[in-house]
């Protein structure tokens, strides 16, 4: 049974959870090709009145996928659903709706929450308050190859090229990016916790017990 | 020209554990003499097929007999071992801890066919972009630079060399740009380096001599960003459509 | 403004985004780390009355978002959408409902997406419960190279690379992903089946044949 014979319902739910699950946007020619091979329909337990429907040879792709995709935006559309179906790159894909993709990208540190990798922070940080810095002094810092952590900022827009060193190589030099302050919430470079001051924090880690017992004190005197 | 098929065995343990099931033996009281025949009857089966023998199955085969020749050694004592010097304690405990293995895919496997039907969001938006943005700041490579690339990696990976032990199984350039082209069919594209990542020097080499086939046939494209950053690998269809 | 004075129906639509936009499950904790935080919602210009609330040191995030995501999936099922949001790997993602699912994995270009052999699944089951893992480890168990299998799942992205161990050559150790959790339909490697259980289900199986064996000497002895 020929997916054209199912209910038109139907036909929208399996284009909608196609383009849903597709790993890429697909076109509509991709899914004229997936939707016209041989699968029986039939077999697979919808709830869907079969009707007639005109042979295939006489539908016209191209406006029938387009016009089914229109009709499963409106649904989205009337159902406050916060994502839309876009065409993008050849093809059709599942995106959020522009109000709540910019809600999305107001909320701190979500987009980068699970992405960013202890590496990734590492070489953030060195950068952040070392820059500009070229790769090999950061690599120097952190002892071991960086290139690909590098690659994943600058793709991610949280590192920039400033420009390059004026030494043998003439290697990049990086810098931190606006959206570097944002994900960490900073007003600017200025807010960075103080180098000595962590500097301190760590040597003094294990004496952490008695760095809160003497601000305690401080208190109980300011208190009294 | 006929073909035979014979079970499809995960290694020599799994031979073994085969002849254990179809002759019920006790795991605990293996006759070792019996299963090393009938191991050996396999491997010369295998030799008479023609099959590649992989060097674990001869491993095998040296351990079994080994075990044997212990077993017959006369005890001082007693006839039979105390347990913890059976000869054949190690390999028990390798075929229960298998057969343990074996039975937890079997469990996960379940899961695996009750989930194949939930099929998760394919594509982002985060992606879409990063997609978009670097096949615009990208520019495309030519085959010198792929062999500067791949000379740099050879320079700073060191990919080890074992001279010592051969795997068996050899590896074409065919297979590896099946192996290129497959990813390709899922991945969009490839980080260089990636693609060599943890593997010996000859097959680096042939790594290299397949992608330099696949560009020079045009089925996979080159590009890097404008930094001095890693090659990306596209496929030709992934250029095409976009 | 606060998160939890909108609308109702506007803290589903941002909750329902931010689960749609996420590449990985997003955790409850998350959740409310992410609308917690201070946020401006009035300046969004959502379509939003904003109501009194309970303050947030009063509110039970975990039953309060699960809940909402409940009321989600309700109006999902109600207008008939092709995905579902459910709980995997440590938090909730979109996922096709099981009938839609089944529909796609018979169309041809999803046929084959996830296949994986028995070999895979043999050094998957080892890793799962021995990771982190090297290679020579997991041929030991297996008795068997295992190099082209670890590769392939590093290329599905089932397992990753977690470090190296420290004895001579420094081999990599391997874990599982999250991808991996999705595959198999776990919420966490807690949810594996237990070992001890099928280890002494095999312990026990093979006294029992041990027991046949018996039996079946004394029908030979009968025989002869």
């Amino acid at each position: 049974m020929m997916f054209f014979y199912l209910d038109y319902e139907v036909q929208k739910r399996i284009v909608e959870s196609l383009i849903f699950a597709s790993e890429e946007p697909i076109s509509i020619v991709n899914l004229t090709e997936i939707l016209t091979s041989k699968i029986d329909f039939s077999s697979m337990n919808l709830q869907s009145n079969f009707q007639q429907s005109p042979p295939t040879n006489e539908i016209d792709f191209e406006k029938y996928f387009k016009k089914l995709i229109e009709d499963i935006n409106q649904e989205l559309r009337y159902t406050l659903r916060p994502y839309q179906i876009i065409f993008v790159a050849g093809g059709y894909t599942f995106a959020t709706t522009e109000e709540y993709g910019k809600i999305i990208s107001l909320l701190p540190s979500f987009r980068y929450k699970k992405r960013l990798s202890r590496a990734m922070l590492e070489v953030l940080t060195i950068i952040a308050y070392n820059q500009p810095i070229t790769r090999p002094e950061i690599e120097n810092i952190r002892g071991t190859n960086s290139a690909e952590v590098i690659n994943s900022l600058l793709e991610k827009n949280l590192i920039k090229v400033v420009g390059r060193k004026n030494v043998p190589g003439k290697p990049h030099l990086f810098a931190t990016t606006n959206d570097f302050l944002k994900l960490f919430g900073l007003g600017s470079l200025e807010e960075l916790p103080k180098y000595n001051e962590i500097r301190t924090l760590v040597e003094e880690r294990d004496k952490q017990e008695k760095i809160e017992l003497k601000i305690d004190f401080n208190r109980e005197d300011l208190e009294s | 020209m006929y073909k035979i098929i014979l079970p499809n065995f995960e290694g020599p343990l799994d031979l073994l554990i085969y002849f254990i099931k179809r002759y019920e033996i006790n795991i605990y009281d293996i006759p070792i003499a019996k299963i090393t025949n009938e191991f050996l009857n396999y491997i010369r089966l295998m030799q008479i097929l023609d099959i590649e023998i992989s060097s674990e199955f001869i491993l095998m085969a040296s351990t079994l007999m080994e075990i044997k020749a212990k077993m017959l050694l006369p005890n001082k004592n007693e006839q039979n071992f105390k347990e913890d010097e059976d000869p054949r304690k190690e390999l028990v405990d390798k075929l229960i801890e298998y057969q343990v293995i074996k039975e937890l895919s079997n469990e996960l496997k379940l899961n695996f066919i009750k989930n194949q039907n939930l099929f998760f969001r394919g594509l982002f938006e985060s992606e879409i972009t990063e997609l978009s943005k670097q096949l615009k700041t990208f520019k495309p490579l030519g085959l010198v630079d792929l062999a500067n690339a791949f000379y740099a990696l050879f320079v700073q990976h060191k990919p080890e060399d074992k001279g010592q032990i051969i795997p068996k199984e050899t590896l074409s350039i065919q297979e590896e740009i099946n192996r290129i082209q497959n990813i390709l069919k899922r991945k969009k594209y490839i980080v260089f380096p990636k693609l060599i990542q943890s593997k010996e020097k000859r097959y680096v080499i042939i790594t290299f001599l397949a992608l330099l086939e696949l560009v020079k046939s045009k089925k996979a494209y080159l590009y890097q960003c404008d930094f001095d950053t890693e090659i990306l690998v596209f496929s030709s269809d992934f250029i095409a459509k976009n």
